[in-house]
């Protein structure tokens, strides 16, 4: 494949770009569209004190579960935890800070942090102490409203079904949730692809994510867990 | 109690899921109604759910469980999808609880302590859908009522529940009064009555549910 | 072609919901992607006193343009009046209020709008009184943003290349720009679509706006000005 | 000038080009030069004009233009293109302006009283593009110097320009002060500084571009 851009890559490239103490985001609803490539990468890294930020924490063998399951985070910044039991267990011990947000609130907050807004006002768990306590509150036009920051990290990693040189991306079906979303709020982002095609060979209608929120693109060998349902 | 949920349905409508019973409902419409059903990750439109073996892993609803889609059906990324709820967009939203308030409180997303899953897509789904159906069994595992003057549990969202359905009874929820309309059968208003721990009103005519 | 969900309709039925000093959202940016059929029935209902929404406002013979040019509208919220003469003469003579809003923060209001947010804060325009005058402003992280209230209408007019019976669109080329964005955010939304195609037609992955965003679809018979290029 | 641009524009770049002068910059550019044209209207990777016939009426740039596209290019709404503007993702925008002071103000979107045609998305770029060049004629149509010391018109942002390039000149804004870095044959110093209404520092070495 020609590679114009220098963005087609591969995994050993990609470890520079871990460290510890690191904000990572990632896409992915229930393990759903996570990159499994990358996930496992960061887990071979051995890079630890990761704040993690994304929809939720997957099962302990599925999706960015794995990495919290080894212990590599400090803080998780997501909707939802309880389909992995194991960071509950790490919340109720003090090891795993977690900041809940509501999920579309969630997602709202991470596509601001990529269309370079601050913040946006919400009305959704404005009596909830979890969701509202440290937030700041603004009123307009009467009506109360919490400010819900923009959310970016240092590193992002999605997972798609196509990808071109220059770093455009496909999803496929559902496995889109948080990608397109996650893929443009990182300072770098990383895409693994199941399938990178020449430059050209997407058609411009159908592309998702524009290849300049994308800074690399490695190719994917797939799922490499078992989900819950088989 | 899925059954029962299933009536509330009309043809058009948009309608949000939550997991457990919830999910069963699609089994008992009628097959040509037309009825979008979403899902908090990005699909407008699940129809019903694979034959073992021609799952598509990338093909699931918000809990993660492989469906398919209906003609009709489209993909969006998941702040489009809760655009979808938080603008009104959605008619009905059937989901589980923990406990429900006689004022519509709905708690159904923590146990302090012991089980702490996150919210998810509730708040956004309880507070934004037009109509809130609770479908939840009327007493615990310890036999106590899940109905309750107030939650002890930490509120999901504040007054939102329009309906609970549970294995007995069904209750409206009007200017914020809990309205038993309907009993399941073979239950009586005092049966009812006796496993609530909060008062209710009765409608003047109640129907008994005989499936 | 069946019709299920009621949605397609005629230029008769959509009457009804013009009315005079009504808020209208339309789509298109200098003309391109504004529905000519939707806006000839406005201009054909007579109906005055409108408050307008987009991006610009087109040419004097293009677009919403036209119902400039007619003396329709009291106050126009766009990012852009150059392109159409009569509107900036009609705001030096007091006779159409205009409010500025940089082009990519309108877009995101109009957005905000629609996913049912109050806001947006931003840090765009902020030394501008013309932008910043009347705005709150909010300091986040020691960083002062202005708050840009979200923004909504009565009725959204949009321009589609396909729509199906439940209102799902796809747009043309460049010809998308603020249309999917308007489409949400009309309290009653009105596509007006080159090809509308039978339920299940369209490529789920392919949808831009979900029909649910959309009440009524009518045929269009195309574009029926002349483009200034021309 | 739109020559002298060309040659700030580097393989793989995301580039805005503003209407007028600065959209003849592609004409300029090596046919084999991989850079990613960016219009507000929703498009990445616009590509040359369409020959007279074959233009498409949906497929324009910001100023209404018909455009082709090039291979890797995007469609996507205006709400994501300015997304990129604002989170730092456009490499280089070349625009138009009516005045810059000698510190990087531009002034480009009203002439007060007279001219009111609104920022579009002047703002945006200006503010956010990681390198910003404007393309001006050196003096208005009176004569009048279009560097100054001072914006005498409405901003549409402070101290944001990196780069004008006049029929006359080339300079560079450092540090918030304006550099002679380059002069267009036949001109030299003096005639630039007479034409200039704003002090100006002068690089040790400075290039005579002669096209």
């Amino acid at each position: 494949m020609e590679n114009p851009f220098n963005k087609i890559t591969d995994i050993k490239h990609i470890m520079k770009y871990y460290h510890d103490g690191m904000e990572l985001m990632f896409g992915g609803f229930g393990g759903v569209g996570s990159p499994p490539g990358l996930i496992d990468a960061l887990l071979h890294s051995g890079k630890t004190e990761l704040t993690l930020i994304g929809n939720d924490t997957g099962f302990p063998d599925i999706g960015i579960g794995k990495v919290i399951r080894a212990g590599r985070a400090k803080k998780v910044i997501a909707s939802h935890i309880g389909s992995n039991p194991i960071a509950g267990q790490l919340m109720t011990d003090g090891k795993l800070e977690v900041e809940f947000s509501p999920q579309g609130i969630l997602a709202e907050r991470i596509r601001a942090g990529g269309m370079g807004l601050g913040a946006i006002l919400s009305d959704i768990g404005m009596d909830n102490e979890i969701v509202s306590g440290k937030k700041k509150r603004f009123t307009l036009n009467e009506k109360e409203y919490l400010v819900e920051p923009a959310l970016t990290a240092e590193v992002s990693i999605v997972y798609a079904k196509k990808g071109d040189p220059y770093g455009n991306l496909v999803y496929d079906k559902s496995a889109r949730n948080t990608n397109p979303l996650v893929a443009m709020a990182g300072s770098i982002t990383i895409a693994e692809v199941e399938e990178i095609v020449p430059l050209g060979n997407l058609n411009p209608e159908e592309i998702v994510t524009p290849g300049i929120f994308v800074d690399y693109l490695i190719p994917s060998s797939g799922v490499n867990w078992k989900w819950a349902w088989e | 109690m899925a059954k029962r949920a299933a009536e509330e349905i009309t043809e058009g409508m948009a309608v949000n899921l939550g997991i457990g019973i919830p999910s069963l409902v699609p089994n008992h419409l009628p097959s040509e109604l037309l009825v979008m059903f979403h899902a908090e990750n990005g699909i407008l439109g699940i129809g019903g759910t694979p034959l073992k073996g021609s799952e598509d892993e990338n093909l699931c609803n918000a809990g993660g469980l492989p469906v398919s889609v209906v003609p009709g059906a489209s993909y969006c990324d998941s702040a489009t999808a809760f655009g979808m709820i938080r603008s009104g967009k959605i008619d009905m939203t059937i989901l589980g609880s923990l406990q429900v308030s006689q004022t519509g409180d709905l708690a159904n997303w923590i146990v302090p302590g012991k089980k702490v899953p996150g919210m998810g897509g509730a708040m956004e789904l309880s507070q934004k859908a037009k109509k809130v159906i609770v479908l939840m069994k009327h007493t615990d595992k310890h036999g106590q009522s899940k109905l309750l003057e107030k939650c002890t549990l930490p509120l999901t969202s504040g007054a939102c529940v329009d309906m609970v359905i549970t294995n007995m009874a069904v209750f409206e929820i009007k200017d914020r009064s809990l309205v038993l309309t309907e009993l399941f059968s073979p239950y009586s208003i005092e049966e009812v009555t006796e496993k609530t721990d909060c008062g209710f009103l009765s409608a003047s005519k109640i129907r008994k549910i005989e499936y």
